[in-house]
């Protein structure tokens, strides 16, 4: 005989402080475990993919701001990617340079959210968090300085960047990324052998190298179960070719190695910073595009206005979150035919089910905290 | 070792009372009126005191907790954000109160004022100064437990009667872990009681000055004992499972809003003081200060201490990650539980041996003082490294680093920090 | 390779895939262009486990999977990535018609496009037979359409959605849709 | 003043343990019939405290009312169908006769003995008292009891035991 409690049903959202948005999660729960594990999505679905279709390509990069809004550079650099692959453009060096800057910063400033957020996931009432936003907004304020913006950047252009950085924020960088290592061993000390942390996320949501992979899993994730699969290194974009980096793997593929896989990103990208801002040439932040194709009546020629050639390009960059991939499928009209996101967090959520199953409340919680979603890009 | 003093003699307010209703005795009133003024004037002291150290400290927690976590806290309202919580507790008064459409109404409207009463009638038996205790009871420890016990009630209550997942799961989780933890208090009381050979809390208070030692020197297991299961009692970090925020939410006051919530908010304070309270009283000396309350009055010195034991909560509060259910269960059973067993024991045979082999104080308590935190010492990590703490698959490590794409390092053995 | 001793992820092109499909299912290709190779839907599933486990193609790793309205037709793109010899294709299907369209759903192969299907359902309508859960994710039960077609909300005029030229623009066609 | 402080308590907390005794029997609401178990545990132990047995008093809001009233309200929880509550049953007439049959008897024994009035002081440490009690003079049914409560823990135990934790040792 065995003593069983009614099973019943709990919805995780679409209010819920730590469902990172509007995401719901249907759980179906024996007591404290959970049998079931369902996701609405869809709460903050805005038609990106339809409304793309209205839009000139460059008109587009914007949309790329908000639908990872905590890495909208990476979101930015994927987009601008594709396109240019679409047109065979070859943005200039510099541009290139400031693309792997930035991408990196973004991606200190995402990781220090996921860890932040992770650990008061947690249950560790606001602290991390609040720290690791002190850095997160040292990152924005060089962003601001680059850009003008802190949240929706939309700095990258097809064919380089808006606009090269102003002089004063290469010393700012330097004085950044000289102080990070700090603060990264402060956070270390706070959280990597944390007792609690550590008895609350080893061994929750494994998931093994085959499982990772066949349900396409990208990111921090998937090299927390020692795949090491990084796009920076296996298919460099930008100028990550030219800088010297390690992957960053876990071994058992548990909540707590993504957790420290990300710990161990945010070391590699103050490596990589102190390389380019030390190997940054200077030059032209910008390609002249092919706008011979574009001859509007009545105005002069219209140096964004891009209309690529009939063809189809998928490009993908290594996001803080996983592989972020555009396809595209132009039809020769100043409009993408197609624009499709793959979108990381979206597809991060595949093996939910298959973590959280077995469970308790507490793991579901902060597995979905390990999974690291940003609900702009799960719905986009 | 009462101190005839007079009125005027503040260091215990007890000769203030004593004073005031001699004077009325001399009056010629009947016996039960001084009686009944003692009880009045000491209940609406202790309302006094827990309102106002109560929303002091809510404005302390906030911004000791901002500087932890490098911000500002509240600073608008009044200078430093001093009249903070009174704005707090005005919103909460003008809010309306909800009630559900499906709560159980009787028992929704009733669990915050049975949530306040336990947790109030505590402080009836802490002695705050040699005199000023409410009703010093025969049984003052074992009342203690008791009406901590009530509390669970009164959650349970809380979080059926909202008719909601988020608060019943809460409750559940409040009685789960009440249970399990009233039973490490008992034992840790248990072995103070046992040693000092009386229930009644001004007598262990007397006990610990008249030796001049305090039993947090004697019963490091017994203190440990009591911080945990008195921060489970207090829902505090790293054991607000009750109140997850990041998982149920709020728990069993999810549905709660107003000033219903504020009593929950209120009591919550309350079961922390009464915690600090017990710990100051039972193990830190309470009001005495080795011949200091001579001079300063013994109640501050009880406050002072009340506050730097509260203040340890905060600072948990701030610091760490909360624990899952199940493994603050096993905490309890396999960790706390066999512990305060051995503590008792060890109290037991300790206490025996002072009596039969007619050891003096000065001979005796230092040698239980060294023995005694020596076998906490050896205990704690001794038994932790038998529960496993050292297992490889539970320490932390640190990422691979590799620069081979495509590899696959699972199972691999990490670089450990 | 490059200079520095870094790798590149090697892009099997789809007039090689085509090849290789071909060598194992003789009827299985369609057509073959060098972004993607087309793949009948009958032998979809067989084409793609032999990506998934040949020992020189070990396609396991599902990066992407979309559908894009073709206006005649609508075609499912998967772009496959092996992590292990860091190499990368594309393999497209094409449904015949617009009327019903449906396709084998590769989620027994990568359980990856688990999702990726339900959402090509809930905004194309593209039906995945074989799919275990395919109901709409983003839009709500019982939304009428499927609002990624091109079809769907068509403008006055019989206007499909989209920009056909820059405002102020010439109106001659300069080829694409308009 | 001793004589009617008690007097009126004693009235007070018999009208609240009574009151509340009928409530646990007539709610419908089973949770409410819990809450009205506990109120009217907390009324005996009033008694108990007009009777100077501050022991008893404390033991009895402990025992009862903070535990085994808790571990009714888990078992009504834990039963999934626990929330039906109170329904009527062809066993209400037989009961009543029963409770009828009981009160009787109590009432016809405390009406017809004699009651003796001790002389002698109440007890200033009853804690002590009933501990040299129990492990003095009656040992025996207490180390019985003991052994009993055991037993029963060991058989609910092992009847709620999951069968897979049988095989799998």
């Amino acid at each position: 005989m065995t003593v069983r409690a009614e099973p019943f049903v709990v919805n995780l959202g679409p209010q819920h402080p730590s469902t990172h948005g509007v995401f719901r999660l249907r759980l179906t729960l024996d007591g404290e475990r959970i049998i079931d594990a369902d996701m609405v999505m869809g709460y903050l679905h805005r038609s990106m993919e339809k409304l793309a279709e209205e839009r000139t390509y460059t008109q587009n990069i914007p949309f790329t701001d908000r639908t990872d809004y905590l890495a909208a550079m990476t979101g930015n650099l994927a987009y601008v990617i594709a396109v240019e692959q679409l047109c065979g453009i070859e943005p200039p060096e510099r541009a290139q340079w400031l693309r792997t800057i930035m991408c990196e910063l973004q991606r200190i400033a995402s990781h220090c959210m996921a860890v932040g957020i992770f650990a008061n996931d947690c249950g560790a009432w606001q602290t991390p968090v609040m720290h690791m936003l002190r850095d997160r907004e040292k990152v924005l304020d060089l962003f601001e300085m680059a850009c003008g913006a802190r949240l929706t950047l939309n700095y990258m252009r097809i064919g380089g960047v808006s606009r090269d950085v102003p002089p004063e924020f290469m010393p700012a960088a330097r004085k950044l990324i000289k102080e990070l290592p700090k603060k990264l061993n402060e956070y270390e000390d706070l959280l990597l052998e944390n007792e609690i942390i550590v008895e609350r996320s080893r061994g929750i949501g494994v998931l093994t190298p085959e499982q990772a992979m066949a349900n396409s899993v990208s990111g921090p994730m998937l090299r927390a179960s020692g795949v090491a699969w990084d796009i920076r290194k296996a298919d460099p974009y930008a100028a990550y070719d030219k800088v010297d980096f390690d992957i960053a793997v876990g071994v058992h593929g548990d909540v707590y190695d993504r957790f420290v896989v990300r710990l161990a990103e945010m070391r590699q990208s103050v490596k990589i910073l102190e390389q380019t801002l030390d190997l940054i040439p200077d030059g032209p932040v910008h390609a002249q595009l092919p706008t011979a194709t574009v001859q509007p009546i009545d105005q002069p020629v219209a140096p964004l206005a891009i209309r690529p050639p009939v063809g189809e390009a998928y490009g993908r960059i290594e996001s803080p979150r996983g592989e972020l991939g555009f396809y595209l499928v132009s039809d020769g009209s100043p409009a993408p035919f197609r624009f499709h996101i793959r979108s990381p967090s979206y597809i991060n959520l595949t093996p939910l089910k298959l973590m959280s199953v077995g469970g308790t409340v507490a793991d579901a919680i902060v597995i979905l905290g390990s999974v690291d979603i940003i609900v702009g890009e799960v719905d986009r | 070792m009462i101190r005839l003093a007079e009125w005027y003699d503040f260091r215990d307010l007890g000769n203030t009372v004593g004073s005031l209703l001699d004077q009325i005795r001399d009056w010629g009133a009947p016996d039960w009126v001084p009686y009944v003024v003692s009880g009045l004037i000491g209940v609406v002291a202790i309302l006094l005191w827990t309102v106002l150290s109560v929303l002091a400290f809510i404005w302390i927690e906030r911004r000791v907790v901002g500087l932890m976590q490098n911000r500002i806290g509240p600073n608008r309202v009044g200078p430093n954000g001093l009249l903070q919580p009174v704005a707090d507790a005005l919103k909460l008064l003008f809010k309306e109160p909800i009630t559900t459409r499906e709560a159980d109404r009787i028992l929704f409207w009733l669990a915050p004022i049975v949530v306040f009463v336990p947790t109030i009638v505590v402080f009836a038996v802490i002695p705050f100064g040699e005199r000023m205790v409410l009703a010093d009871l025969n049984v003052g420890v074992l009342f203690l437990i008791a009406v901590g016990s009530l509390n669970t009630i009164a959650i349970f209550m809380a979080g059926w009667s909202s008719n909601n997942k988020y608060a019943l799961i809460g409750a559940m989780r409040t009685i789960a872990m009440l249970i399990s933890y009233e039973l490490i208090q008992v034992l840790v009381l248990l072995a103070a009681v046992l040693f000092v050979g009386s229930m009644r809390l001004g007598d262990i208070v007397a006990w610990q000055a008249g030796y001049g030692v305090w039993l947090l020197f004697l019963q490091p297991l017994g203190l440990l004992g009591y911080i945990v299961s008195g921060a489970v009692e207090m829902n505090r970090s790293p054991t607000d499972i009750a109140e997850a925020e990041s998982e149920i939410v709020a728990g069993y006051h999810t549905e709660y809003g107003g000033i219903k919530f504020g009593f929950f908010y209120q009591a919550e304070y309350l079961a922390g003081f009464a915690i600090a309270a017990v710990i100051v009283t039972l193990y830190m000396g309470g009001w005495t200060l080795w011949g200091v309350e001579d001079w300063v009055p013994g109640w501050l010195i009880f406050l002072a201490k009340l506050y730097g034991v509260f203040f340890i909560y905060i600072w948990s509060r701030g610091t760490l990650p909360r624990l899952r259910i199940d493994q603050l269960m096993a905490f309890a059973w396999k960790f706390l539980l066999p512990l305060s067993l051995v503590n008792v024991i060890i109290i037991g045979g300790e206490k025996l041996l002072w009596q039969e082999a007619e050891l003096s104080s000065g001979e005796a308590l230092p040698l239980f003082a060294v023995v005694n935190w020596a076998v906490a010492v050896v205990l704690i990590v001794g038994w932790a490294w038998v529960l496993g703490h050292q297992r490889p698959e539970r320490v932390a490590h640190r990422a691979v680093l590799t620069q081979e794409v495509g590899a696959i390092h699972f199972g691999e053995p990490a670089p450990t920090v | 390779m490059l200079s520095n001793g870094l790798s590149v992820t090697k892009i099997i092109t789809g007039l090689d895939i085509a090849h290789r499909i071909e060598q194992m299912f003789p009827a299985a290709v369609e057509d073959a262009l060098p972004e993607a190779a087309t793949v009948t839907p009958a032998q979809l599933l067989d084409a793609c486990s032999f990506l998934r486990d040949d020992p020189e193609l070990k396609f396991e790793f599902l990066s992407s999977l979309t559908a894009v309205d073709r206006l005649e037709y609508f075609e499912v793109v998967y772009h496959l990535t092996s992590i292990r010899l860091n190499q990368m294709t594309a393999i497209k299907v094409k449904t015949t018609g617009r009327e019903n369209p449906r396709v084998p759903s590769v989620t027994p192969i990568w359980p990856g496009a688990n999702l990726q299907e339900r959402e090509a359902y809930d905004l194309m309508g593209i039906v995945f037979v074989g799919h275990p859960d395919l109901r709409r994710v983003f839009l709500w039960d019982g939304f009428d359409g499927w609002p990624l077609r091109k079809d769907y909300l068509i403008g006055p005029g019989g206007r499909f959605p989209g920009l056909e030229r820059f405002p102020g623009e010439s109106p001659e066609p300069l080829g694409g849709r308009g | 003043m001793d004589d009617t402080g008690t007097v009126v308590a004693f009235y007070m907390l018999s009208a609240l343990t009574i009151v509340s005794a009928l409530g646990v029997v007539v709610v419908r609401n089973l949770i409410h019939a819990v809450v009205f178990l506990i109120l009217s545990f907390v009324g005996v132990a009033g008694l108990y405290i007009t009777l100077s047995a501050d022991f008893v008093a404390v033991t009895q809001v402990l025992i009862y009312a903070g535990a085994v009233s808790v571990l009714i309200l888990f078992a009504i929880v834990l039963t999934p169908t626990g929330d039906r509550g109170n329904q009527e049953t062809f066993l209400r007439l037989p009961a009543l006769l029963l409770a009828l049959l009981v009160a009787f008897t109590l009432g016809y024994v405390a009406i017809d003995t004699d009651w003796a009035i001790s002389d002698r002081e109440g007890f200033q440490q009853t804690a002590s008292t009933i501990g040299e009690a129990l492990l003095d003079k009656y040992v025996l049914p207490f180390e019985i009891a003991s052994v009993l409560l055991l037993v029963a823990m060991m058989g609910a135990i092992v009847l709620v035991r999951p069968d897979s934790a049988m095989e799998g040792e």
